[in-house]
């Protein structure tokens, strides 16, 4: 069963085109990654899926349900959550509130209940902590809970980042590009860290990378976007072999460096 | 920070300990409200709550001067020295209660001088009354502070012209003076402004006059041609007479504004004693020939006036800045002359002066000659001697021609 | 400090050339002057001497701070000793011509002020070698060790407070212990010269002994057991409240009277804290919620005809902040899709709009327009009406309590969390599922509910209130003593309104340059403590983001 | 989830109830003015004349917002005392004695150039100096930082202008060669207003092909589109900024002297509703963008002059002209919300949202 359904999404900015009549299907429980040189959509199209972007034409179907006018946060908590390409944690809140406030989708309290500090409101807050915590341990950063964001080193602002992410309990977790930057064993580490997430948890993950070790790796199936269309699709094997890949890669030299799909968002 | 703290608390726990150990009580007193009392060598103390800071300050401090002079001439009253107290009535209603506050938390002050703003004027009469205390101010001129269905206390008087007064004199002199029949006002928002206005205009039309616009501008506005131009647009035709009480800054652009708009070319123009002072015969420049201005009458006359003069001259190096000096000056005098007659010397030469008895003086006052006329007490407390006079600017000179 | 960089003698002189501009300019614009009627020590020293050697001495510290240990004396004395000359220079000029036509307030009193009466010359010759040797003593503090140099600076501070307030003191003492005992410590309003001298040696050793014993004494409680130290904490906790409740004793009428006014302001504040600090809506309108619970007030308790109710101040006061809860959710939402500077000064324009049309004639058949509503009771509790602001002060103490007491239980919630997240990233924010919309509008009307119910509070204060009191500049002011005090921080406000409001209220003079020392207190907190007086955890987090070095350890890897 | 769907209709519910309201409220009250029709057409032109003398002004001392707005992304809250303290400064130090002695009436062209170029270098003056001291070491801060010390920045401002000279109002002369009327469209147009509209286009046009033409003008632009990147390219991004904050006080130290021609008194408050409005004006017609500039204050001067007696006469409003400032705010409040990007902007809009 599909997870995520995207139909004909096509996605512009001004005269640009960033994202144009994609097809993207995606499989309950699956590992599948999304490539392509820069400028290609891929960050774009997370952002239409979470409702951060609305879609010009098409639709995105999660679950059964369309996503097309639906508002950020109703997406969130209906079970997508995402992390991002330049992390974007909460800089100056320390680690266990940053997985607090992503754990905000689950926690039930009215907020007046919270002046008069009712046993319903003092359990929650207590349960919520301990999840943190827990979610803190899952992610190998037990006992810096209450360190300021900003100031824990990269890698350990990326878990922190999918931690925050998890503790919305998504179905479905967008990942962008979670290794950039990171060394070959750090890679390695955190390949086996998604691996486990859907292993353990059953979370359908889809992921923007552009390391092609991680790509090939860990993803079940692929999809290539070039000028914001796809261009191919299929199993890593399949895509090693593509030609048309091949020339997008090639011929147009190697992805590194700025991403420009964030700067055209922003222009 | 938090040593200080500690140091501070531990100031207030010693003064807290201290304070167990306070004087005695005060002397005998059979006055309903209560009494001030002097020892015989204590000076009596008066009050003054006048603006003198901020904008407004020439205002309060040209009062205050006029008590500081009533008190240097004066010497003596019923055989003590005159202490002053000076105080702020800011020009707002907080500036106005804490002031108030301020002198019933001292009980050897008898009565006070003030306030200078009718908006301050008040939150402090209600704040004076209730402690029993009574103060006369020389330039409140809000009719509301003598309307007893509005703001009036019974511990408060003026020495001052209610608005009512001036508005009716403007448009008497309009009216029959200048023989014109329609006319248009013009406020700003400032409630001194509107009263006026507004009293214009009650009079303008039951003396039969038609008054065909009425309509006010901003504080701060500068471009005041529109509204001058929907005046001259009005119904019944432009008005020959148009009167903007405002204070100076608009009431200079709204008089060189008019020469500027077709079909007002003709009309005469005329302000309050909002724009009634040097400052603003400058700011006016050559746009106020011919403009006329009304204000309480400054023709003061007599000896008293010429002392008065001459030690304002020399106490403060300069001929009086402002209107109220004179009304403050009669003001701080009533109190004087009931402290004279409602004191109890005893035989060491302490005096009390009681606070009820003190009230209903003032309040009976009758007959007082006083440098701005003859004052005579209503039951609200409207003492003043209602003169107002209309001057007209020439070449930056003032000349007063009516009455 | 900054060992990188050497400061030089070309340094010294700079700071003591800008040491001399400011107080040429405070000078200029009339500040001197008018200080010096108001003697701190009598017949020795006036509050105006205060503010001709600020600056010269501050900088001089400054200078001492920098240099080298081995030259520091010199650049403290070089640094006071050229704070002079642009004072001089302008002495020298205003001697020469008359300025005055040009600069109101450059008046033969102000130059006599800054050459000590003696003239021109001689004047000049005193400002030089007084200015030095603040220099100097300014520099020869700063060698001295910070056990001694904290104690002094403590005991200079206190007794200037002491000399500045004397005219409070006075009248206080006066109630307390009499006439004669008070005219022995202050006359005429000026601190005796041998009680100054006693102060400033009694603070200064009391600080010292205090400094020493200190860390004994905080190495005692931090033996204490558990329960101990609780049961510290709770003694403390009631010795609070029972000065919190005695305060009216104490203070007497007047004092009373300011704590009330500062109380309001404190109330405006908590619930601008929670718009600005918490959430952070930088919001210039916030007055309009003022305006509105106390007009909702005037109109419904007034006894004059503008009244409609005439109900009594208990029944309106939740009226009046519930009708500013609905203005807050109303006046919220057309802007809740805006940010920033754009948001600021939309609710600037809502709050003119909405003074502008309380004093309108439109309105004025219903809210008294320019004359305002007159003749609003006060407040009465069983019958008894509470004329006296000792009274008073405990309607405003039950406002500002119950406001500090949501404000801090929803700050440590979930709701608390999201107005943080809100702030640092809005985008992010809303990815995690947090809905803008309600979160931005219950910050908005919690705040509007707290200004409500300041301005219900205040209209029954003041018995009477026109539409001038609610102008931008309350805005202004309210926004300034958060800021002073600490954004996001409780106590911040209360030390805010404390300075910003307190202060110009006893110092009367201060009330002249009200607005101008708020300006300059804006910019220069922000550019040198943007955290405030008392800051809140998170502010200083964000505002020193630059400063902290980043842990290289990385702890263990994934389990 | 019912409830957040709820929230999302409630939002844009109220956004159409002020858009429906307000159509209303502008549709009827011109019907019903236009239908009773107390103003003759020469009392319009009157209106629409008077509308763009002060438009103009407006667009002056926009044109500082817009600048610096667009380089610093700050709304320079001070920028209305920048206009006040160099007018404020000319009139103490040089109209006020040229007048007195008579050279002013003699010799008006020179005068007027005087007085302008002192007006303008102190407001420069002024605004290097507070960008200096209160902006620049600001630059990395959270935004809200800047803004706060910009607000501060004004009140300093204005209140030591209030000290140095004093807090009543100061007469500007006038200049007898610009008192005259010209027949202009059936009505009359004063000369000053005139002169006020001239300066502004050449100074406008002038401050465009600035901008656009010269090297310092480009630097300006490429520090507007991004700072390091400009940095990298070699321009001096603080001296960059300078110049902007410089050319913004130029125009509003201009802008003060036509001021003081028209309205002939100056005074410290006069900065600050002025800079409001000329913050709406930048703001309508698209903040940062001169053009923008120029239509806004062009608009909101005429809005001002003819929207009360047009939109409120007819509803019978008491003292409608009270009510200038609410159709002002109203505006800026309705622009911002239904249009942020303005009448003619669009990319830097977008940049900010």
């Amino acid at each position: 069963m599909n997870i995520l359904t995207a139909k004909n999404v096509t996605k512009r900015f001004g005269g640009l085109v960033a994202v144009s009549g994609l097809n993207i299907d995606l499989a309950q429980g699956s590992i599948v990654s999304i490539i392509g040189p820069n400028g290609a959509g891929k960050t774009t199209f997370f952002n239409c899926v979470t409702g951060f972007y609305k879609v010009d034409e098409g639709e995105i179907i999660f679950d059964g349900n369309l996503l097309n006018h639906k508002s950020t946060d109703l997406i969130t908590r209906m079970g997508i959550s995402r992390t991002y390409q330049n992390i974007r944690l909460f800089a100056n809140m320390t680690a266990i509130e940053n997985i607090l406030v992503g754990e905000h989708p689950h926690l039930k309290t009215f907020w007046a209940e919270a002046i008069f500090r009712t046993p319903r409101f003092l359990k929650e807050e207590k349960d919520a902590e301990a999840e943190a915590r827990r979610l803190l341990r899952y992610v190998g950063l037990a006992g810096l809970g209450d360190s300021l964001a900003r100031n824990l080193p990269y890698g350990a602002q990326r878990r922190l980042e999918i931690a925050r992410a998890l503790a919305s309990r998504p179905k479905l977790l967008l990942l962008d590009e979670p290794t950039a930057g990171m060394n070959p064993n750090e890679s390695a580490e955190m390949m086996r860290f998604i691996k486990n997430l859907r292993d353990d948890l059953g979370i359908t993950i889809l992921l923007i990378e552009h390391d092609m070790r991680v790509v090939m790796g860990i993803s079940e199936h692929i999809h290539v976007l070039d000028f914001g269309q796809k261009i191919a699709e299929g199993t890593p094997k399949e895509i090693q072999r593509n030609p048309r890949v091949i020339e997008a890669y090639l011929g147009r030299g190697a992805a590194s460096g700025l991403e420009a799909e964030g700067v055209s968002a922003t222009v | 920070m938090k040593k200080m703290l500690f140091i501070l608390s531990v100031l207030v726990v010693a003064s807290m300990v201290l304070a167990a150990c306070g004087p005695a009580g005060p002397a005998e007193c059979t006055d309903e409200l209560g009494c001030a009392v002097y020892g015989p060598e204590d000076p009596i103390r008066i009050a003054s709550a006048l603006v003198i800071t901020g904008p407004d300050a020439q205002l309060g401090l040209d009062s205050q001067h006029g008590v500081e002079i009533a008190i240097a001439m004066r010497g003596n009253v019923a055989g003590h020295s005159v202490e002053l107290q000076a105080e702020d009535d800011g020009c707002n209603a907080e500036g106005g209660q804490a002031a108030g506050q301020k002198i019933v938390s001292d009980p050897s002050i008898v009565a006070v001088v003030g306030t200078s703003c009718s908006g301050a004027g008040v939150p402090m009469s209600k704040v004076i009354s209730e402690a029993g205390y009574v103060m006369v101010s020389p330039s409140n001129t809000a009719p509301s502070l003598t309307d007893p269905a509005q703001a009036w206390n019974p511990g408060y008087l003026r020495t001052a012209h209610n608005d009512k007064v001036q508005g009716a004199a403007m448009a008497k002199f309009a009216y029959e003076v200048l023989g014109l029949k329609t006319a248009a006002a013009i406020h700003d928002g400032d409630p001194y402004t509107e009263g006026l206005a507004n009293a214009f205009r009650e009079s303008f039309e039951s003396l039969g006059g038609k008054v065909v616009a009425f309509t006010a501008v901003s504080k701060g506005d500068t471009d005041m041609k529109p509204v001058l131009t929907a005046v001259a647009a009005s119904e019944g035709g432009a008005p020959e007479f148009l009167f903007f009480p405002v204070f100076t800054a608009e009431c200079a652009f709204l008089a060189k504004q008019t020469k500027e708009v077709t079909g007002l070319e003709n009309t005469v123009t005329a302000a309050a004693d909002g724009c009634f002072s040097a400052a603003a015969a400058e700011a006016i420049g050559e746009a106020g020939n011919g403009m006329y201005f009304s204000g309480p009458d400054l023709s003061f006359s007599g000896d008293t006036y010429t002392t008065f003069k001459e030690q304002y001259n020399t106490l403060f190096g300069s001929d009086p800045i402002s209107v109220f000096h004179a009304h403050a000056f009669d003001a701080t005098n009533m109190i004087f002359d009931c402290i004279e007659k409602v004191g109890v010397t005893s035989d060491d030469g302490s005096l009390s002066v009681g606070r009820a008895a003190l009230r209903s003086c003032l309040y009976a006052t009758s007959g007082y000659q006083g440098i701005t006329g003859t004052l005579t007490c209503n039951e609200y407390g409207d003492c003043a001697d209602p003169k107002i006079s209309v001057s007209i600017l020439e070449n930056g000179e003032y000349k007063r021609i009516w009455p | 400090m900054n060992p990188e960089k050497k400061f030089t003698l070309r340094d010294a002189v700079n700071q003591g050339l800008i040491a001399g501009l400011i107080t040429s300019l405070i000078s200029m614009v009339g500040m001197v002057e008018l200080f010096s009627k108001r003697q701190l020590i009598a017949n020795l020293m006036t509050t105006a001497q205060v503010f001709i050697l600020l600056a010269p001495a501050l900088l001089s510290y400054q200078s001492a701070r920098k240099s080298a240990k081995n030259n520091a004396l010199a650049s403290g004395a070089v640094t006071g000793f050229f704070a002079s000359i642009p004072i001089i220079v302008l002495v020298l000029l205003a001697s020469a011509f008359d300025l005055r036509q040009f600069l109101v307030n450059v008046s033969p009193n102000l130059i006599s002020t800054l050459t000590f009466g003696q003239g021109p010359v001689v004047g000049s010759l005193i400002l030089v070698a007084i200015n030095t040797l603040i220099g100097l003593l300014a520099a020869i503090l700063h060698q001295l060790d910070e056990k001694i140099r904290n104690p002094i600076l403590t005991g200079l501070l206190w007794t200037l407070l002491v000399g500045m307030f004397s005219e409070i003191l006075q009248e206080r003492l006066r109630a307390f212990f009499g006439i004669s005992f008070t005219n022995l410590i202050i006359r005429s309003k000026a601190l005796q010269p041998t009680v100054a001298v006693i102060l400033l040696v009694g603070i200064t050793a009391i600080a010292y002994f205090w400094g020493q014993r200190g860390a004994s004494f905080s190495e005692r409680i931090a033996n204490q057991s558990a329960t101990q130290r609780r049961n510290m904490i709770i003694a403390q906790r009631v010795a609070f409240f029972v000065l919190l409740l005695a305060m009216p004793l104490l203070l007497g009428t007047y004092l009373s009277e300011v704590v009330n006014n500062v109380g309001i302001y404190v109330l405006m504040g908590l619930g601008l804290n929670i718009v600005v600090g918490f959430a952070g809506l930088l919001d210039l309108g916030y007055v309009a919620f003022f305006a509105i619970g106390a007009y909702v007030m005037a109109i419904l308790t007034s006894e004059g005809f503008l009244g409609v109710a005439q109900t009594s101040f208990w029944v309106a006061l939740p009226v009046s902040v519930i009708t500013a809860v609905a203005a807050g959710i109303f006046l919220g939402t057309p802007v809740l899709r805006m940010r920033g500077d754009y948001l600021a000064i939309v609710t600037l324009g809502f709050g003119e709009i909405i003074r502008i049309m309380a004093n309108s004639d439109l309105l004025k058949p219903f809210i008294g327009g320019a004359q305002g509503v007159l003749q609003i009771p006060k407040p009465s509790f069983f019958g008894t009406s509470l004329i006296q602001p000792g009274q008073l002060y405990y309607v405003v103490l039950g406002g500002v309590l119950l406001a500090w007491f949501v404000s801090t239980r929803l700050s440590n919630s979930r709701l608390g969390r999201q107005w943080m997240a809100m702030r640092e990233d809005e985008d992010v924010a809303e990815a995690m599922g947090i809905n803008l919309v309600n979160t931005k509008l219950l910050a908005f009307a919690i705040g509007a509910g707290f200004s409500g119910l300041s301005g219900a509070i205040y209209a029954s204060k003041l018995t009477s209130i026109f539409p001038h009191s609610f102008n931008l500049l309350i805005s202004i002011n309210v926004l300034s003593l958060i800021i002073v005090g600490g954004m996001g921080s409780l106590p911040g406000v209360v030390i805010g309104s404390l300075i910003l409001v307190g202060l110009p209220e006893l110092l009367r003079e201060f009330a002249e340059f009200r607005l101008w020392m708020y300006g300059a207190l804006l910019i220069v907190m922000m550019l040198a403590k943007p955290e405030g007086f008392w800051p809140s955890a998170i502010t200083k987090r964000e505002l020193h983001a630059h400063d902290e070095s980043i842990p290289i350890e990385e702890p263990a890897a994934a389990d | 989830m019912q409830r957040r769907l709820q929230n999302i209709n409630y939002l844009d519910l109220v956004l159409w109830l002020i858009r429906v309201s307000i159509i209303v409220i502008v549709v009827w009250g011109s019907i019903a003015t236009l239908s009773d029709n107390p103003y003759s057409g020469r009392n319009w032109i009157d209106f629409i004349v008077f509308g763009i003398a002060q438009g103009s002004m407006y667009a002056l001392i926009a044109i500082g917002y817009t600048l610096v707005y667009g380089v610093l992304f700050m709304i320079n809250f001070a920028h209305g005392e920048f206009f006040m303290s160099g007018v404020m400064t000319a009139t103490v130090f040089v109209a006020g004695p040229l007048s007195a002695s008579g050279y002013l009436d003699r010799q008006p062209v020179i005068s007027l150039l005087l007085i302008l170029a002192v007006s303008m270098l102190t407001s420069v003056g002024v605004a290097v100096l507070t960008e200096r001291i209160a902006y620049r070491p600001l630059r990395k801060a959270p935004r809200l930082v800047p803004l706060i010390t910009a607000i501060g920045a004004s009140f300093f401002l204005q209140y030591t202008f209030r000290g140095l000279y004093g807090s009543e109002v100061k007469p500007f002369p006038q200049v007898e060669a610009l008192s005259g009327k010209i027949p202009f469209l059936g009505t009359e147009l004063l000369e000053s207003q005139l002169v006020v509209i001239i300066a502004t286009v050449i100074m406008l046009v002038g401050l465009y092909l600035f901008v656009m033409r010269t090297k310092t003008g480009k630097a300006i632009r490429a520090v507007a589109e991004d700072k390091d990147v400009a940095a990298l390219m070699g321009i001096d991004v603080d001296r960059t900024i300078s110049i902007t904050f410089a050319l913004g006080a130029a125009m509003a130290g201009a802008a003060g002297v036509l001021y003081a021609l028209v309205f002939r008194q100056v005074h410290f408050f006069m900065g600050f509703l002025p800079g409001l409005k000329a913050f709406t004006a930048a703001v309508l017609g698209g903040i940062g963008s001169i053009p923008g500039a120029a239509i806004g204050g062009l608009f909101l001067g005429i809005f001002e002059s003819v929207g009360p007696p047009l939109f409120l006469d007819g509803l019978n409003v008491p003292a409608y002209h009270q009510l200038k400032d609410v159709i002002a705010f109203t505006m800026l409040v309705l622009i911002l919300i239904f249009r942020p990007q303005g009448i003619i902007g669009e990319r830097l809009a977008e940049k900010k949202a």
